[in-house]
């Protein structure tokens, strides 16, 4: 049973991290790297609970939301002022 | 080289002195390709995002000492840097302000945002952060809190209330400021009232850190002024 | 008062490099707009080789205090190439010789007194940082 | 004694991986992928201050990361609006 040892929070945390990291830096759509970016948190949260530092834990739960808010306001927004210049750009070619 | 294996106190424990020579690498190896990107990739904004992986670079080789001295140098290395990259940017986007001639809204915000999470949720996160920064205190705790209330602000600058309202709240940070002031040179003046003085420093400086960051810098005022 | 420790005089000058960005900052020329975000790209790069340098001093002697490193007797190779690196850093925060360039275009903004304080200030940096520098290494 | 080597190691896997991303990553001629990949790096940076114990700068770092990546959004969103080439 020498393989079970190694199935422990601190390797599955690593596993969870490093998919994660392969993920935001080869998927190229932003939204996608988004969803990523939470697999990455889960895996470090679960290191600082394999470390027993809760309070820190409870902190970095909470602003893994507000990082993730934060940027789908900025893609959102990206997103709009791009189609808008495009929008522009179509209307002065017909025109 | 002899030298060095003296200097090492036999309390710190192998593990940490046998970690030192990877994490040096490490950082260095790190500084090299931020600095490599900088020097190939044209462009302003480019390098100003790069920087960020050349700070990254900084913070490994301090935090590889691994003692509480190397751990308070850490928390200026931080401070530093947030500050350097916020006057960056925005000198940047005044320069280009000025070059293209056009005005934009000082907190980009898309038009219509219809999230849940940006209705219920901002009221619950920042009473916890803004309690859990007071707890802590100090430049952590600041900046714990002012994620806090710039949370809470770009919820409710999203419906409708806005923003300029917070103009007001530099003049708090500038008072709290003054007590962080005063109660480090009570440390020198009157060292029998350090108890005071400790907790004058600790909380002048959480107050002025959480308001500061809750208004991302008084470096946009000028520009609300001038909006209007 | 006066502490004589490595620790604050690192810190005094990467407090230098960002007050010098926004001292320039609050100009309104696009040039020394340009000039002082570049200036600030090298003040940001030059904070690793400065808490680096500072860094490696305390790996390699087990103190910052100037005090304590005036008394140390020898000088390892670690401590000669943390000079190095507090010297590099200690050139990129108050942008002088190889980094002046950068800082060259903001002496254009007419009539303006902060650009003597920007000037001094990099002058007197620069005559402690020798000093702490021959304290450390005792070439004499 | 282990979990810190895999603390360790893992972190530096991290920084060097998400540094090398940021420079030559798949699409980073769009600046919002590059700042996201920098969020890799500053990841494995706080997995190497949690093997150091270093709690307070881990925590500093945590909240000051969230305010950083806001202050490169701010400034990448309004240089697009502005339409300026850099």
């Amino acid at each position: 049973m020498a393989i079970l040892d190694f199935i422990n929070i601190s390797t599955i945390s690593a596993a969870v991290a490093l998919i994660g990291t392969a993920g935001i830096i080869l998927l190229p759509k932003p939204v996608d790297k988004v969803i990523m970016f939470t697999l990455l948190q889960g895996g470090f949260i679960g290191m600082i609970v394999a470390a027993k530092y809760l309070d820190v834990a409870v902190a970095a739960a909470l602003f893994d939301p507000i990082s993730t808010v934060i940027l789908l306001i900025g893609i959102i927004k990206l997103n709009d002022v791009r189609r808008k210049k495009l929008e522009a750009q179509e209307e002065l070619n017909i025109a | 080289m002899t030298g060095a294996e003296v200097l090492v106190p036999s309390v710190v424990s192998p593990l940490v002195v046998s970690l030192y020579k990877p994490a040096i690498l490490v950082g260095l190896l790190t500084g090299f390709i931020g600095l490599l990107g900088i020097a190939f990739k044209k462009g302003d904004l480019t390098a100003l995002i790069l920087t960020d992986i050349v700070g990254f670079a900084m913070l490994i080789i301090v935090a590889a000492v691994a003692t509480d001295l190397a751990e308070a140098l850490v928390l200026p290395g931080l401070v530093v840097e947030l500050a350097e990259i916020l006057a960056i940017s925005e000198v940047l986007m005044s320069r280009e302000m000025r070059k293209t001639g056009k005005n934009v809204s000082l907190i980009p915000l898309p038009l219509s945002l219809d999230m849940e999470i940006l209705e219920t949720a901002p009221t619950f996160l920042a009473i916890i952060l803004i309690a859990y920064g007071a707890f802590l205190s100090g430049f952590t705790g600041g900046a714990v809190a002012g994620v806090g209330i710039l949370f809470y602000v770009l919820s409710r600058t999203i419906r409708g209330v806005p923003s300029t309202l917070w103009e007001g709240v530099a003049g708090i940070s500038g008072v709290a400021w003054v007590l962080w002031l005063i109660g480090f040179l009570m440390f020198f003046v009157t060292p029998q009232y350090w108890l005071l003085a400790l907790f004058l420093s600790a909380f002048g400086v959480l107050i002025k850190v959480a308001s500061k960051v809750g208004l991302i810098g008084v470096l946009g005022r000028e520009e609300f002024k001038r909006e209007k | 008062m006066i502490t004589g420790d490595l620790f604050n005089f690192t810190l005094f000058v990467a407090l230098i490099g960002i007050v010098n960005i926004g001292l320039v900052g609050a100009v309104k020329l696009v040039d020394v707009l340009d000039s002082a975000f570049q200036y600030g790209i090298i003040a940001m790069i030059a904070s690793l080789p400065l808490f680096g340098g500072a860094a490696t001093i305390l790996a390699a002697t087990g103190t910052l205090s100037l005090i304590e490193l005036s008394h140390l007797s020898l000088v390892t190779p670690m401590v000669q190439f943390a000079s190095v690196l507090l010297l590099m850093g200690i050139a990129g925060e108050t942008g002088i010789a190889p980094f002046y360039a950068t800082k060259a275009e903001m002496f254009r903004t007419p009539g303006s007194p902060f650009l003597v304080i920007i000037h001094l200030s990099s002058l007197l940096v620069i005559v402690r940082a020798i000093e702490i520098l021959l304290i450390i290494n005792k070439p004499f | 004694m282990l979990d810190i080597y895999i603390w360790f190691y893992t972190g530096c896997a991290l920084v060097i991986l998400g540094s090398i991303g940021t420079v030559i990553g798949p699409g980073v001629k769009d600046p919002i992928v590059r700042t996201l990949n920098t969020e890799v790096a500053a990841v494995g940076l706080s997995m190497i201050f949690l093997s150091y114990n270093h709690t307070i700068a881990l925590l500093t770092f945590v909240a000051s990361t969230v305010i950083m990546t806001m202050i490169l959004l701010r400034a990448i969103v309004r240089l697009e609006e502005m339409g300026a080439k850099v």
